[in-house]
């Protein structure tokens, strides 16, 4: 006999499949686009046959336009420092707030929050005013330094903190933790899904992040792939697709394939993270 | 070596009273149990003793020293929660030595005594596992590993047995119980289970409404109880409360053996075949028991009879009972002593 | 009793602050401290030159006042987020409640809805520009096959801004998946057994039981389209640059050109002030008031 | 002691510029080794002056950059630079700033007193595809020199399919972005000029310019030019894919019309009606006051060295701008180019007649008011007449505060 | 009116078989309990009852009709989830009228229906409140009633009262054997406590690694366990299994009244002061009762004996127990019957 595995109350229909599936399809466009344009010549960036010839040729003019090699090397720089210093500090304040009761913690926490709404784009003159008062003009520093304190991570981190179970602190307490050790050996371990999720969010918007790096940087030395990348969009001699898409598939490759890699992974720990 | 002591402990939270006028003495190397409805204070009476909570008044003595404003890791307590409180990232090697690392104990000695802990519970095979690879009872012999590796010579647990089920609570209260003895710990363990109380506890202190309503070893609780509360807490099926009226229980012309304005009497101690007429209202079987609920006039009385006995709801029986059997209280609650 | 309890406190309260320090340092630093000169400066006149800034009292909010173009701007912007907000967190939804079920090839669509978060918008832009290029544009391919007129998408004024609105719901949906799927991981299983014992129908048990327990989560990602909803333009710049004739002009583009073309920093300040206190607003509002109701545990 | 200046320079045409200039840095500072020049990639050009004047506004600007000719005004409202004139001492010096060709130095002076240094200029042009002037029974080698010819021709060229739908326009002049600066390329066929030299006056009301407008609004209407604004960055992609036998577009995109139009193809100078004429366009040399006079001494000498013939000639090639002196055009490599590949002289030729760039103060804004009219008037929500009285009234406004 | 039927039932998960060859007759209006240890297959049949999963061969009847692949709603049957599953975003009314509103029946019926409910199990007072404002007592009535409303004449009951504490629990039972009764539900109901199994069935089905070890009443399976495994699973304390070795209790000279590879003796027919010598290794005091661990030989024997007893580990007693209470088991743990 012929059964399905669970009867028919939670399956999604025919119907469901083709839609999402036609979702998806709609939703990879650009990205398939991306890889139709950046593996063929030119003319044929707008056209779609089968027969078109393949090339790496749109890639080793991205390649050469700019020097990107050092420019991966300081992206990468870049958003593993911005991670670690934006979780060390989310944390600690994460934790405050979950944690403890003290006069002034709803005001300091709408002081948080108002970060979200402040776009640092329009911050910009005056962070560039503070960075050369510092003198950190032209560092990878000076780039981080505006995004260090994330009021993102802070309330993710405590809201993941609130649902830690008190007694896994009061057991950590009783064991002896001070509070930085319990912080370091019961909380830290067990948000690490939340972790691991805002480190794509961040690392994504990091990697991609364009105009803040743009101004506060000079040299190739402190310079970030999206700056390289901009070389492409000569304003004027108009779009050059094949060469956007080879220098955007590039640029943003670790990213995908890390994607690709660890998704599993990735969207399981948004899953645990139950962010709600 | 480590008794303890509360002292005129009150605890309050805003205009709610938790605990009032706590007065407890705890012998060093007894297995105390605090015992009492949900709510009664029970946690609260522990987590002031751990130093989770601060007492709003009295103080704390463990072995005479006041600790009453010390924090939990200076008080030389272990504790083992009611979930158990394990971390579930750690191994239950880690688990176990958590206190240890943390107090940055030698690695040679905390090595040696992780091994002698798992040794003596039983978890030598289960170190690497993770808690959540654990049955209840694993998890609970662990939380149990993870207070003893300390060392600490007071143990208190809360309510450790609740989320495991029947068979496994009866042998880790045995395990449990002979442990104490072997390691001569003084343990205060909360429970809302009187029959756990009862089989594990040196002192039974039952709590009621954040005041002792009774401190007594078991077989004395069960024998006398103070009040009508620890009456009927105490037993399962609990102990039968007739209402007397005239000397009589009420709605009937049975007498009772003396005047009070309740009568107890505790199912097992009543006997089929007596002179006391009562109708059988409903019958439950439990296999080795058939507890019977009868009807004496206005009032009810259960009776705890041989699962063998076959008796449907309906039937008329006879029913007796000894006057020694016979607990009288009085329109307070307080007991009447003979 | 207070004493005791007034010692621990202020201990606690003194490590509480140490904790919170650095973050806050950074805050005020980066966030606060430009936020409020930015305040400030909105009361001056924009210094040029050798000109300094002078007091001018409410004189650049009147200016912001009898601008047609921050008007059309908020227009488009209300229409913009009007749209986007809905639809991205609408498709966020349905996406969600598909990728949760067993639905053929659930990793693919996963990482399908996923893909624009990851994406560079500045480039990922110049794609779509050739989705809506007329006549060659992969929209005009597929329209042109289907036999339906030839459209400039971007250079009509009535479908510039939906273009636009377009390309951001197709970056934002897959982003708030991820929180919807996370949500819907936590609900309890057996509510959809119950409901099934019932007879409900998935669109009964939807409406009656998963979005009303969605409910925190559709205010946080609301919270978060809502803010982008203003903070979204980067495709502004590479696709219309706000034309033709400002019809697809949003706020922060408008901002943008304010104070970074016209460099006329004192009425862009006038206009950031007027944009972070809706938006504080907003936030505030759900994470204090909001939060409160509905939340059920 | 060496003094080290730091140059912003903006990339606004493909291809690997930025090494150009590396090349000319390190020879630079081979020939001059007191002086470090620090070359420092700044975007486009809208992102090199918002990173410039960031850094002006916080102090610490760069010793030079290359910037928008029209951004002069704003420049120098900014007090951001000084004068050339105060470096040119030698009669060298003033042989060198009178090598520029007159068209470009508009663009360059106000006031009396030169502000910027002629670099990587440009004008607008007219791309043809002779194939299609072919087929459509045109001469080839006989671009349209009016506007009334351009409509003749553009009318000729424009196919429709068998459902009337148009597969190949007659003519493109692209509308997003910049519109003003190919607006000008009817206005002064018009014989109409938009602003005065000081900056403080704008003509937008003037008939003739609005008669280009209404020229420019009924191509759309003849259907020979698509409809609405028309993409700047797609124009040329639609010139090679065929969709558009002729368009308007910087002499910036012949390397890249060169490379990939698959098709003879041929450039012509913009036709007119009253005259002919185009703006020219691109970017100049700017020296920043916030630095030290030693710093802007080797900047000057940089940019002078920078703008000599050959090396002017060299950047014409590897980007297709405009050099910027006749002499440029006289070097042997230059000349030996010109003849294998004439259509890269057009732009020259087109310089005698062509026009400063639309800037005035507060440019951006009143360029904004501009553009929003012609927008306006192209898809059709106001008539050319009222869009241009309308941004005239918006200019005076603005501009009040400069008279 | 409403039997339910399991015919050559069988689930498999992949490789992992979780039902095996299931064959079960349910009579209409009776009280069914699935007992067994964690695992065994009980939730498993339950939900192939109710269409929550599909049975991989074999059929399910209900009243006769073939139900094997309809799903949950059109199979008449309620269903009370183990956590209840109350959606907590609803009232206590809009939860017990859920049912209806999915099948739009009339306003007036629903509320009529629901009045009748809520007033059966006392939760007239508490419709507008929201589940997280009730006890689990509480609760549990309100599933109960969501399941009870929709008049379906199969009530199906998955570990129910698992969540509750001990007194809770007693007297939920009887309460829902008392509903069951009074509605001529068919109930089947999942429980691993053999006690509450006990309490409550008219039939126990004794499930063991997915396969049926025995179904019988209680009082059957009390007095007639067919294998050592229900022997044992039942009873608290359960049933003393002594190895037999040549006709003796093993490690004794002790004979056994049959040659046999078990005797299985349960506690409470053990009496004190017989013939047998034993020695009482450790004692728990349960109040009405006292635990005695004694050995024989090399076997444990745990003796049920009055609380009031007083004998402390280490003392000699002797025992007894009458012919008619000893099981025989083989090898097999198969029952030897007489
Ligand atoms: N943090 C608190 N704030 C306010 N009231 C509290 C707090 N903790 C406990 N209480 C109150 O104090 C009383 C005693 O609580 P406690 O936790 O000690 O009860 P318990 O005996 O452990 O009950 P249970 O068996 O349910 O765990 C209860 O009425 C409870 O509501
Ligand atoms: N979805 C599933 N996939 C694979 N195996 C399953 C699944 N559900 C149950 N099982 C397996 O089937 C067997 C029976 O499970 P079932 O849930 O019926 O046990 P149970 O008797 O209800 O146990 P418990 O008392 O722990 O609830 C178990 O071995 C279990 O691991
Ligand atoms: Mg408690
Ligand atoms: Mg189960």
């Amino acid at each position: 006999m012929d059964r399905a595995q669970r009867l028919a109350y939670n399956q999604p229909t025919w119907l469901d499949t083709v839609a999402a599936w036609l979702l998806a399809l709609l939703w990879i466009l650009p990205l398939a686009y991306a890889v139709w344009t950046a593996f063929h010549p030119t003319e044929y960036s707008t056209r779609f046959t089968l027969l078109a010839p393949l090339t790496l040729d749109n890639f080793s003019r991205a390649w050469e336009a700019a020097p990107f090699a050092r420019y991966f090397l300081n992206t990468a720089l870049l958003v593993a420092m911005i991670l670690a210093v934006q979780l060390v500090l989310a944390t600690l304040a994460a934790y405050a707030f979950a944690r403890y009761e003290f006069r002034g913690k709803n005001v300091a926490f709408a002081l948080v929050l108002v970060q979200l709404m402040i776009m640092p784009d329009i911050l910009l003159v005056e962070n560039y005013k503070t960075m050369s008062q510092l003198g950190l003009v032209d560092t990878l520093v000076a780039i981080g330094l505006p995004y260090f304190a994330s009021a993102f991570a802070i309330f993710l981190l405590r809201q993941t903190f609130l649902g830690i179970p008190k007694e896994l602190d009061e057991a950590a307490r009783v064991e002896g933790a001070t509070a930085m050790q319990t912080l370091w050996r019961v909380y830290v371990p067990l948000a690490r899904p939340v972790y691991t999720a805002f480190a794509l969010v961040s690392v994504s918007f990091h990697w991609n992040n364009f105009l803040w790096p743009l101004i506060v940087t000079n040299s190739v030395k402190a310079r970030p792939l999206t700056v390289g990348l901009q070389v492409f969009s000569s304003v004027d001699q108009g779009v050059d697709w094949s060469i956007i898409t080879a220098a955007t598939l590039m640029t943003s490759a670790p990213l995908l394939i890390g994607f690709l890699l660890f998704q599993r992974q990735f969207v399981q720990s948004f899953m645990r993270a139950g962010i709600k | 070596m480590s008794s303890i002591q509360l002292v005129d402990v009150a605890k309050r939270w805003g205009t709610t009273t938790a605990l009032d006028d706590i007065q407890l003495n705890i012998a060093s190397g007894s297995f105390c149990v605090l015992l009492g409805p949900s709510g009664c204070g029970k946690s609260t009476t522990l987590r002031i003793i751990a130093g989770l909570e601060t007492a709003s008044a009295g103080q704390v003595l463990i072995d005479g020293r006041d600790v009453t404003l010390l924090p939990p890791a200076q008080r030389g307590v272990a504790m083992v929660f009611q979930n158990y409180a394990l971390f579930p990232h750690l191994s239950v090697a880690d688990n176990i030595v958590f206190g240890l690392s943390v107090r940055k104990l030698p690695a040679a000695e905390s090595a040696k005594r992780l091994a002698e802990t798992a040794e003596l519970l039983g978890l030598s095979a289960l170190l690497d596992r993770k808690p959540s690879q654990l049955s209840g009872g694993q998890q609970q012999r662990v939380a149990l590993a993870r207070a003893l590796v300390a060392q600490a010579k007071v143990c208190l647990m809360d309510e450790p047995l609740s989320n495991l089920d029947a068979q496994l609570r009866q042998e880790m209260r045995t395990e449990l119980r002979q442990l104490q003895q072997r390691l001569g710990l003084t343990v205060v363990y909360v429970t809302h289970d009187q029959a756990e109380a009862m089989s594990m506890a040196d002192q039974v202190v039952l709590l009621n409404k954040g005041r002792i309503e009774q401190a007594a070893t078991p077989r004395d609780l069960y024998a006398h109880p103070a009040t009508t509360f620890a009456a009927a807490f105490i037993g399962t099926p609990s102990m039968n409360l007739l209402r007397l009226d005239g000397g009589r229980i009420a709605g009937s012309d049975i007498p009772a053996s003396r005047d009070a304005h309740w009568l107890g009497v505790r199912p097992e101690s009543v006997a089929l075949g007596g002179r006391v007429p009562a109708t059988v209202r409903s019958v439950e079987y439990l296999g080795a028991d058939l507890i019977l609920h009868c009807g004496i006039g206005s009032e009810m009385l259960t009776v705890r009879t041989g699962g063998q006995a076959d008796l449907a709801a309906g039937s008329a029986v006879l029913l007796e009972w000894a006057d020694a059997a016979a607990h009288h209280f009085d329109s307070q609650g307080q007991r009447l002593h003979p | 009793m207070s004493a005791r309890a007034a010692g621990h406190q202020s201990h606690a309260s003194i490590h509480a602050w140490l904790l919170l320090l650095p973050a806050l340092v950074l805050l005020v630093a980066f966030t606060h401290w430009p936020a409020v000169s930015t305040f400030v400066d909105s009361f001056y006149s924009t210094p040029k030159g050798s000109r300094a800034a002078v007091w001018v009292g409410l004189e650049n909010y009147r200016a912001m006042n009898d601008d047609p173009v921050f008007w059309k701007a908020v227009r488009n912007n209300l229409w913009f987020a009007g749209a986007t907000i809905p639809l991205s967190i609408g498709l966020a939804l349905v996406m969600a409640l598909w990728v949760n079920e067993r639905i053929a090839g659930r990793a693919f669509l996963r990482m399908a809805y996923f893909t624009p978060t990851v994406l560079p918008m500045i480039a990922v832009a110049n794609i779509w520009l050739f989705f809506y290029t007329p006549q060659y544009g992969l929209l005009e391919q597929v329209t042109g096959a289907l036999g339906l007129p030839s459209h400039n998408w971007f250079g009509d004024q009535s479908t510039a801004l939906a273009c636009i609105t377009l390309v951001a719901v197709w970056k934002e949906a897959g982003f708030f998946m991820i929180f919807y799927v996370a949500a819907l991981q936590t609900l309890n299983p057996s509510l959809r057994e119950a409901a099934a014992i019932e007879g409900a129908s998935r669109w009964y048990f939807f409406r009656r039981v998963q979005w009303p327990l969605l409910m925190p989560t559709t205010l946080f990602v609301l919270v978060n389209a809502v803010i982008n909803g203003f903070r979204m333009v980067d495709h502004v710049f590479v696709l219309t640059r706000g034309g033709p004739d400002n019809a697809s002009t949003l706020l922060l583009y408008h901002l943008y050109e304010v104070g970074f073309k016209f460099w006329d920093t004192a009425y862009a300040s006038a206009i950031t002030v007027v944009l972070v206190v809706v938006l504080a607003s907003v936030a505030l509002f759900q994470f204090f008031v909001l939060d409160k109701r509905v939340h059920y545990k | 002691q060496t003094t080290e200046i730091s140059f912003f320079y903006p990339v606004a045409v493909g291809g690997p510029i930025a090494k150009a200039i590396d090349g000319f840095a390190t020879d630079f500072m081979k020939a001059n080794p007191g002086i470090k020049v620090n070359p420092i990639y700044a975007g486009t050009y809208q992102e090199t002056i918002v990173k410039a004047l960031t850094a002006h506004k916080s102090g610490t600007p760069p010793v030079t950059s290359v910037l928008l000719s029209t951004d002069m005004f704003t420049l120098i409202d900014e007090d951001a630079i000084v004068p050339i004139d105060n470096f040119v001492k030698t009669a060298d010096d003033k042989a060198w700033l009178g090598s520029f060709y007159k068209a470009f130095m508009m663009n360059s002076q106000t006031g009396g007193k030169t502000w910027g240094v002629p670099f990587q200029r440009s004008t607008v042009v007219m791309y043809y595809n002779k194939e299609a002037f072919k087929e459509a029974g045109l001469d080839a080698n006989k671009p349209p020199a009016t506007w009334a010819e351009m409509k003749d021709a553009a009318a000729k060229l424009t196919k429709k399919d068998a459902s009337g739908k148009v597969t190949q326009w007659g003519v493109q002049i692209p509308s997003s972005g910049f519109p003003y600066w190919l607006f000008q390329t009817l206005t002064t066929g018009n014989d109409a000029i938009l602003m005065n030299d000081a900056g403080t006056q704008v003509k937008f009301d003037d008939p003739k310019v609005i008669e280009a407008l209404q020229y420019w609004v009924d191509l759309g209407k003849a259907g020979v030019h698509p409809p609405g604004v028309v993409e700047w960055g797609t124009t040329p992609k639609d010139f090679f894919e065929k969709k558009v036998a002729m368009m308007f577009t910087t002499t910036g995109n012949l390397t890249n019309v060169k490379a990939n139009a698959k098709f003879d193809f041929g450039v012509a100078m913009i036709p007119g009606n009253k005259r002919k004429g185009s703006p020219t366009g691109g970017g100049n040399f700017y020296i920043f006051k916030k630095s030290t006079p030693a710093q802007q001494e080797a900047a000057f000498k940089f940019i002078k060295w920078i703008t000599q013939p050959e090396r002017a000639a060299e950047w014409s090639m590897d980007t297709g701008y405009v050099a910027v002196s006749e002499k440029a055009y006289g070097t042997d490599a230059l000349r030996k180019y010109g003849r294998d590949f004439p259509p890269a002289l057009v732009a020259r030729d087109q310089l005698p007649v062509s026009v400063a760039e639309f800037s005035t103060h507060d440019n951006q804004r009143v360029t904004k008011a501009l553009n929003d009219g012609l927008q306006a008037a192209l898809t059709g929500t106001k008539s050319p007449a009222q869009a241009m009285k309308d941004a005239q009234a918006e200019a005076d406004r603005i501009l009040r505060a400069y008279k």
